[in-house]
């Protein structure tokens, strides 16, 4: 395993320590992992608080900053964060309007988000939770844990962000972050598995030409394995798959997104397929985010990641934001 | 069961953890995400110095503290389930010098259905839970008799199809693996034996 | 070979309809392989236009817009362009200020540039060339090709594109450029090597524990293969050579940049060690970039590239720019 | 020699690049960048279809057509040098239906100068003057001559340090392995042959 790391233990820490060197915009706690904006909660601003795994930046705390989050909470590499971190990020970013919880749909997530509502909650706190579950290659039933959550967050932090800047209210926030998750909708390919640090070799081994198909962000197989095809017939099944679940019309956000080892200039190729692709469908890219912003450490492949947009929706993407992973109007 | 019964049992669980650490971030790579194995060790290491740091005064002081720290440092799913086991355990057991074999056993009958109203997950979804009701069966019966249960329990999870928790995400290509959280169960069951 | 692609010789042309779907920003003439800023020559502007092989991505097609290139010219995978590419490109941003070809010092760029400056002055154009050339692992004497421009590329694409933006006559534009190239150095380190798509295979191999230090952005090995060492020591062998180089005072720009393989949460573990670096030797980081900028198709590792900055240096980097790649301020 | 003479000897040389491509990459693969190939296979892929599409009337046509073609679609290192190289033949031989090989020999030597020109190298550097500088001194001997002086300068490249181009940057570790462009520019020479 040749890593650019330290010690294997020290990765989540020496990732914060660099954060923090290299955004003096972020207020970053390197011992209790907790990053927050440098200029403190705003008050009578919603609060939005997000977290997961680490491994998969620069979400979540590259997307802390204005028109964004307030707070990340960064756990292990690929293990959720504890409610501790929870607590002490959901008490710094309260500006007194209360506090919405992003939380992408894994168990490890959603019982440790819980736990922290719970106990803010007792003390006092206002906080309502949004489960993001954007991924089709899981069927979601009572045989599953549900849809996991994907893609999509960035979505629903860039967009509840927007509304908690221009000063809605806490039901408002978390009332649209249901909805870019509903209207969002994510499919995933690896061609190759990541490593995580701590393990020190590939979560699963794929030959020459095999695939994995319906792929999380965990290094977690995907659903089935499969023979290598072209870009154009993988984003064909990708978009497939996400036009059987939601069927694309109108305008259409996608974020063509990379898994950590995947060069842009292959990521540029599949996102002019999928714009072919919306084109056949009627519908129209009419925004797009071509680059890695949901990453799984090393892993090769890919993700796409489609929302329905409205005037509302397209106006909330396009309302500033400056954090470090994502950037415009300011 | 005194004081020290608990703390050589979280001991002997801290021990057996580490040594077997890789395998179970093994069984986890195969249907999770490669870190089940470390998530415990990272937590029974922390456990280990809550413990030392302030050492315990009752059977229920062992048990709330190891879960309160697993639930502080663990993360991921196994974190908040596990620490809601041995805080069950802990108020269940009370604030008493020794427990007998009946209370624990009650107590563990207490837990098991703390960790599966938090995880909704029912015997039979190829998790932790298909070791633990087992050998709660028979606790009351002798530690032996739990330890064998929760092992089978364990062992038993190889054929089936995950309903919860990261497993099944990979609907039927999670069947024969055995689940790392029920085979970290049947440890822990396992280590009342040498406590 | 897995790669996100249709066709092996259709990965330039595919990769650039994509980047013409994805940004409106940009005109994308497919066939002539020029990537033009939608909004036409700027009357008045010193039109800036750089190119190189591709694979490099987002450079340098990714840093087309306001307040940096005019026009790239992107040639086959780790190619330089042809001249027919850069004089149609020279043509098309000359706002009747002159042209500034930004050249990236290698035998292939700084030859076809050549031959389309001397063609383009033939016509009576004015052009000026810039070779950026900061890779100290290359000894520049007699006896090589001269220093590799890698790195600093961004920094000199950057800073004189906000001079011109600013407005500044021909001759001061590419004086800029001179001045941000000779106070601008790079070092990079490969983990594994890129597979160029024509070639389908890497174009080195390393054992699990060898890496290769000094190297190119075109896959070729470095200058020696080493044994992997910890994050810390990397990144103080390659700023020990920068700082041997042009030693480090005062505010200094910062990019460390992933080679298109190496995770961002990596990235940042280095970045912390840089920023450390610098303390200790009484310079300070005031200015970073964090991530893939100047990459390598899939080659794992990465490379630092420093720049020592004034007041006034510092303010064309904080000019607004508005690229794919790059951007703030608007 | 005629127009058809040149011809033939650009079909060889196309037809020997398209064999000869993934060796020639392979050899740019060790001390550069694994497309030198390509490059060339590219570049004379167009001189064919260049060709087919305006059918040349001279000598001088058909060395034109090809310089011009090569440096409008190779790039890299080897589009400049080779492009000058046969416009300079086509230059030198001047707008007339034979060409002797004394004149060849001739324009081979204006071609050389123009090549070291432009890449301001020199022999010894390991590049592909290492292959033309031998080979012109015995063009006016014969093509075979020719030939083998220019696959023996190829081949002597092997123990060099590189001094210009890509393989330069790899200073020591450049030795030992035979320069790419020297290679394919003696595969051209010993085209003549064949033509
Ligand atoms: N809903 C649930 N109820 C009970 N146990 C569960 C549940 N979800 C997961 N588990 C258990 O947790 C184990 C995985 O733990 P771990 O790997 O530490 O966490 P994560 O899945 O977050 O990486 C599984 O093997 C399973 O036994
Ligand atoms: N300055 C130069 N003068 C003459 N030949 C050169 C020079 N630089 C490079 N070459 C030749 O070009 C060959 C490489 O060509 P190619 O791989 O097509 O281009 P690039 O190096 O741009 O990838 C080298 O093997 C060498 O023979
Ligand atoms: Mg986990
Ligand atoms: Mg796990
Ligand atoms: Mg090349
Ligand atoms: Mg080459």
């Amino acid at each position: 395993m040749k890593k650019l790391i330290n010690a294997v233990g020290d990765v989540v820490p020496d990732t914060l320590r660099g954060m923090a060197a290299a955004h003096p915009s972020l207020r970053v706690d390197v011992e209790n992992r907790i990053v927050l904006r440098a200029s403190g909660p705003t008050s009578g601003k919603v609060g939005l608080v997000s977290g997961g795994g680490s491994g998969h930046e620069p979400l979540h705390a590259g997307f802390v900053g204005f028109g964004m989050l307030d707070a990340a909470c960064p756990g292990e590499v690929f293990t959720s964060p504890v409610p501790d971190q929870m607590i002490e990020a959901t008490k710094a970013v309260d500006g007194g309007a209360g506090v919405l919880h992003i939380v992408k749909n894994y168990t490890g997530d959603v019982l440790n988000f819980e736990m922290a509502a719970e106990l803010c909650a007792d003390e006092g706190a206002r906080v309502l939770s949004v489960l993001v579950d954007d991924d089709v290659a899981v069927r979601d039933s009572t045989y599953t844990a549900g849809r996991r959550g994907t893609g999509a967050t960035v979505f629903v932090e860039k967009m509840a962000g927007a509304l908690a800047e221009q000063g809605a209210p806490l039901e408002a926030v978390a009332a649209m972050a249901r909805t870019v998750d509903d209207r969002s909708r994510s499919f995933g390919v690896a061609f190759s598995a990541g490593t995580v640090p701590a393990a020190g070799k590939p979560t699963f081994d794929l030959g020459p030409a095999e695939i994995e198909l319906g792929i999380g962000i965990h290094g977690e197989p995907g659903r089935s394995r499969e023979r290598f095809r072209e870009a154009r017939e993988l984003v064909r099944l990708a978009m497939d798959a996400l036009n059987t679940d939601l069927p694309f019309s109108g305008d259409v956000l996608v974020m063509v997104n990379g898994m950590g080892a995947t060069p842009l200039m292959e990521l540029y190729v599949a996102y002019g397929e999928v714009d072919a692709y919306l084109r056949e469908k009627g519908a129209t890219a009419t925004r797009c985010l071509v680059g890695n912003y949901v990453t799984s450490l090393d892993m090769a492949g890919f993700s796409i990641t489609t929302c329905l947009l409205d005037a509302e929706l397209t106006s909330l993407w396009d309302h500033p934001v400056e954090t470090p992973g994502l950037r415009w109007g300011r | 069961m005194d004081t020290a019964f608990f703390l050589r049992w979280i001991a002997v669980v801290t021990e057996r953890v580490r040594a077997d650490r890789d395998h179970l971030t093994d069984l986890d790579r195969a249907i999770g995400d490669a870190d089940h194995g470390a998530n415990l060790d990272r937590g029974f290491t922390a456990v280990e110095e809550a413990l030392a740091a302030k050492p315990p005064e009752t059977p229920a002081d062992v048990l709330t503290t190891t879960g309160t720290t697993l639930i502080r440092k663990v993360g991921g799913a196994s974190g908040p389930l596990y620490g809601t086991l041995f805080r069950t355990l802990g108020r269940s057991v009370g604030d008493v010098p020794e427990v007998s074999r009946e209370e624990l056993a009650e107590a563990f009958a207490q837990a098991l259905a703390a960790v599966m109203k938090l995880g909704s997950a029912q015997e039979g979804d190829k998790t932790m839970i298909d070791a633990l009701a087992p050998a709660v069966q028979e606790m009351r019966t002798s530690f032996d008799a739990a330890a064998r249960a929760a092992l089978d329990g364990a062992r038993a999870t190889t054929p089936l199809r995950a309903r919860k928790g990261r497993a099944s995400y990979l609907g039927d290509r999670s069947i024969g693996h055995q689940d790392p959280g029920a085979t970290s169960m049947a440890l822990m069951i396992d280590a009342l034996r040498a406590a």
